[in-house]
């Protein structure tokens, strides 16, 4: 079995196969014995590969595309996107159509938190790094800006309103030429 | 061994109020948690002897709620209240108000919070007592105009800080006029919802500080001592991340003088209780009195380490009314002491972060010690400060301290929520850290060239080869619950688990 | 600084290979554990760089198979061999193997280990240095009519002892002559399986003795030194339960006087590494060297939490060769502590316990440190011995170490096995143990006592309310599973459900 | 409802009654109020009896009679057994039946170990305190011995066997008269 993982911005491909100890991989010209075994219920794995041990905790997190882990290992977190042949061929696709959909931009919010304030409002022209709204997070206010400037077009959120990471706030259009 | 208090409240929760917990458990004391209905699971109400709850998750109807508290406080016969940090602990009204109720607020008196809670006041007194203080306006200011024009003679960068408060709440450097009003009004609003106090004032930026600060106590009879140094100059959005003592800065002359000059202040003030007198320290080691913090201190327990002094005990005899146990020259230092801040934030943008901690696994043994608040289950919400924990190490040197903390984070597993340990990782690793020569600028300016050393584990390779045996374990597992039975081709880790039943049955 | 060694492999499993393994990555040593097939998922193979299987479950063809890991520790290019405690710590062809190997084996030569581990040798050895021993007989005895007759000489009651062991192995106290015979077969099949020599010999009992031991440490260019004593006095089945420094027993001039007769024997005997010399102490505090144990010590921390000193990086550094980092005056003793010893047991009949951890919930903050090997999903068998962990805690005074370790206790949490916590408890409320007169028979002879004063918590009538309401959340589920929908009442907890679904959606 | 528990030898009533809040536990003449939470999928359970605040670990084990449970409070471990009145009517009547079982009586192993030496053979008239056999457990073996004399009627492990606690080992008849 091939598969592709995307780790930190590079795609690595890794083909599987099992033996009677465990697994062999092939990553690269390299080949790997590993020998793994889960704790119990728990996200806590131990991995042997050839010889080295590796405590290996591992998240499921919900992807658009693949299967996305996040992956603890002595303290440091690797995020690694698992993508099958299908899934690549719907994410090229989604590149050709375009993910720029006719020069709109979308602010999002970097901070999950509560909205604070709106200042803006549906059909203001706004700067770039003009400041949009503030969004509260333990008692910090934050604002938020955008990056280009355009015509806001719509307002995702109102004052009150708790977000997440990458909720959509303000979408902007082109500015009237 | 005479009990301070029989039974006390704890007017706070989190790490702070398991830590207190300790001391008086240890003492004989027994304890009163408090919590609002978003902590109903959370550590201190299981380990305290009581829990009142004080109402909703917002903190100004819970933790801030000063008439409930008083009220958990008489329905449990409490003698006293200990605030730890944050929330009302240098909230000068409820201090009052505990007075007036008849509880002792295990603190330092109303008057003493007022003086030093108001900055602007806390920098006048300081200067009659003889303590440098940072170049600065002498008042707070609301007017536009008049910022305008005191900005311009102190000269850009300037501070902009809220009289009423610290911790970082409504602080902002200016570089630039153009931002001096849009970063004022932001200031207000959060030292507004801070401090309940929107009054701010403008101080010099003091270039390449470091921010070190003495730990004191002062008992009700006139008894003033210090517990030394910590250096706090590793810090993000004006937030301390790293903590140690002794500072790899300043000397011992200056150390010396910093502590004399604490001393002095305290016993000017009559200060009651534990308390840190912030100082920044330039280059050339001049220093300049930054704030007091009238309550123990998030860092206080570097301190311990090399002191063997448990301050939340000398906190309690003192408040009780009993003279200082230890005298300066009972003070002995040795070795190193570091902590960490383990936050729930994303270690890209330094913003909080939430989640749910799927399990916990923490680090131990020798020189390591963990203050944490946080167990399997724990449900990490936006309402309170994002700290979840601290790491702190002891080494009997610097180096040794540097490695054992590196060590013990390898140890750390909080999996369901992001944290700090990744960024005091790549600090760790810093040429300028390890040296010791850092300031308060460290951090913010070399956060980027931290990153991009990222050592990077074996190991994009084995989160590669992990990430596809979790995704088939995945598969495996849906396969055997939702396909027709015959297809099932069993786990992932399956070998292993036959393994451990070959095992079993032996 | 210099790394002792670049790679060391850890003959052994438990806390004590996960306490080597945590100096090593301090000191940028990498370390290569071994297991056996019933420790796969073991936390030291989980912390160590390297892992090697070394064999099936019994020790015999694991952790005391030599060649297996001689060949683990060549296979994976490392330098040096730590023992731990246990398994081949003491085993002098085991040292000598390693030296033959070309490896550094981390603990004395094993001339030395000879010479110590033959307990009637060791005896001799010690006298020639001018080292008190406990009275009793020169040499081993096979025939039984020469043991009767010895027994007879030395007077009842005698201690029978293994000649090749220590640590309990093979002892059997014999109170009337006719005991003597089946105590004398069984001590020597018992020492014939731990020892490999099933040779034994007799000692007289000391009465109401204290057994009060040295850490030493000795170089390889003649400098030794002693970290002062630790009283391990609480024993049941000759096994120490809880250790401290301390010794609330020996005053400063015995304590001066043990410690040059230690480094005395320590030069005469050349003796490399770390290592404890033993003595039993009576209420006169005339003491007499009991043995010597060759390794390091289940105890060690407490002798590491009064002075700082990380004994396992100064073994490491003395099989590398270097001179010994510290002088006898820079040991200084600061506060006290004390260690309990957390076994799978079953409190009633200190046997060992079996069963699944279900959870792991480990005491931390100041002052505590956990040595552990426990994690949530570990299965605790009969192949090894039953100690889970170690919890210690320092104080400044012995009064505050027990609060502390009482404090601590009540934190520890490992449901699914029955362990020793609850006797330590029961220790720890008893007014001699309190008082610090203690000696080696009061575990045993207060125990019923000690039951007795079982601190009832609130709380048969709390355990009462616990388990009726898990009762009925047990067939509250199964309802909700088996039934058939619309008879179901949900779950005995449903309050705090509602409750915390509400908040979700706040 | 109304149940009997059994703790550390007292029989204790309890009578629950759910309410707005948690629930109503009355034992003898005391009311309590109770709200309990439970942490998850764990055995962790916060307890909270008339204000006092108590974590409570709760472990099931199997039980002959009714429902066992471990309940482990800050260190502290007790068992309590649920009775339901069935259950108490089953168990009076094995008391009635007789457990004796004419004169037999059956030396079980105090500890889990392996089973190292068998000392006796079936047919052997053994005294009060001989030795039998001898279990092994971390090395230090230990001697089972029977507390009355007797004559063995059956040897129930051999050499090499494995044991837990309570497991039969050797049962004795009466001596001929």
């Amino acid at each position: 079995m091939k598969y592709t993982v995307s780790v930190r911005g590079a795609e690595i491909e890794v083909e599987l196969s099992e033996t009677d100890s465990g697994w062999r991989a092939r990553v690269g010209d390299r080949e790997l014995q590993i020998d793994v075994e889960r704790l119990g219920r728990s996200l806590q794995h131990s991995f042997l590969v050839d010889g080295r041990s590796w405590p290996v905790m591992v998240e499921r997190k919900e992807a658009r595309r693949g299967a996305k882990y996040v992956l603890g290992v002595r303290g440091e977190r690797t995020e690694a996107l698992v993508v099958d042949e299908r899934e690549k061929a719907a994410a090229a696709f989604d590149a050709l159509a375009g993910g720029g959909q006719s020069g709109e931009t979308v602010v999002e919010s970097v901070i999950p938190g509560i909205v604070n304030k709106v200042m803006v409002e549906v059909g203001d022209t706004v700067a770039p790094g003009q400041p949009l709204l503030i969004v509260e997070a333990m008692k910090m206010e934050n604002e938020i800006s955008c990056e280009s400037g355009g015509v806001v077009s719509k307002i995702h959120v109102e004052a009150g309103v708790t977000v997440n990471s990458g909720d959509p706030l303000v979408t902007l259009g082109p500015e009237p030429e | 061994m005479k009990k301070p208090f029989e039974k006390i409240l704890i007017a706070n929760r989190g790490e702070i109020a398991i830590r207190v917990i300790r001391t008086c458990r240890e003492l004989g004391v027994r304890t009163v948690a408090v919590f609002s209905e978003a902590d109903r699971q959370a550590l201190h109400v299981r380990l305290a002897d009581e829990a009142v709850c004080i109402g909703p998750p917002p903190a100004a109807q819970s933790y801030l709620a000063s008439e409930k508290i008083l009220d958990a406080a008489r329905a449990t016969s409490s003698q006293a209240i200990h605030p730890g940090y944050g929330f009302l602990s240098e909230n000068a009204g409820f201090s009052r108000a505990c007075r007036e109720a008849g509880l002792v607020f295990i603190g330092p008196s109303p008057e003493s919070i007022e003086r030093m809670g108001d900055k602007v006041a806390a920098r006048r007194a300081m200067t009659e007592a003889g303590v440098p203080v940072v170049p600065g306006v002498q008042n707070s200011i609301e007017d536009d105009g008049e910022l305008e024009k005191a900005a311009a003679q102190i000269g850009f960068p300037v501070m902009i800080k809220a009289v009423g408060g610290g911790g970082g709440k409504g602080i902002r450097i200016v570089r630039e006029p153009k931002d001096l009003l849009s970063a004022a009004r932001l200031a207000r609003s959060e030292a507004g919802k801070s401090f309940q106090d929107s009054r701010i004032y403008l101080e010099k930026v003091v270039e390449n500080p470091h921010h070190v600060e003495i730990q004191v106590l002062g008992d009700a009879h006139g008894g003033a001592i210090h517990l030394g140094e910590r250096e706090c100059s590793v810090q993000r959005r004006h937030q301390k991340l790293i903590e140690e003592t002794p500072s790899p800065l300043i000397d011992e002359k200056t150390r010396q003088a910093m502590g004399e000059a604490a001393v002095r202040a305290v016993q000017s003030l009559g200060y009651l209780g534990a308390g840190t007198m912030e100082f920044l320290v330039n280059e050339d080691l001049d220093f300049f009195f930054l704030e007091m913090n009238t309550r123990l201190q998030v860092e206080h327990p570097v301190t311990e380490m090399v002191t063997g002094v448990d301050l939340v005990a000398e906190q309690l005899y003192i408040a009780a009314g009993e003279p200082l146990r230890l005298k300066q020259e009972d003070i002995r230092f040795t070795g190193h002491a570091i902590e960490a801040r383990i936050n729930a934030e994303d270690p890209d943008t330094f913003l909080p972060a939430t989640g749910t901690i799927q399990s916990v696994e923490i680090p131990s043994g020798p020189g390591v010690r963990f203050d944490g608040a946080v167990y399997a289950g724990m449900e990490v919400g936006l309402f309170y400060d994002p700290m979840l924990a601290k790491l702190i190490v002891w080494g009997a040197d610097r180096p040794s301290a540097l490695r054992r903390l590196r060590s013990a984070l390898s140890e750390l597993s909080l999996p369901g929520v992001k944290t700090s340990a990744e960024t005091i990782r790549l600090v760790l690793e810093h040429p300028r850290f390890q040296s010791g020569k850092y300031d308060t600028h460290f951090l913010e300016s070399e956060i980027e060239n931290l990153r991009g050393s990222a050592p990077v584990i074996e190991s994009e390779e084995l989160a590669a080869i992990a990430a596809v045996l979790a995704d088939l374990e995945k598969r495996r597992s849906h396969l055997k619950t939702t396909g027709d039975g015959g297809t099932s081709t069993g786990s992932a880790w399956k070998i292993a688990g036959r393994m451990a039943q070959l095992r079993r049955g032996m």
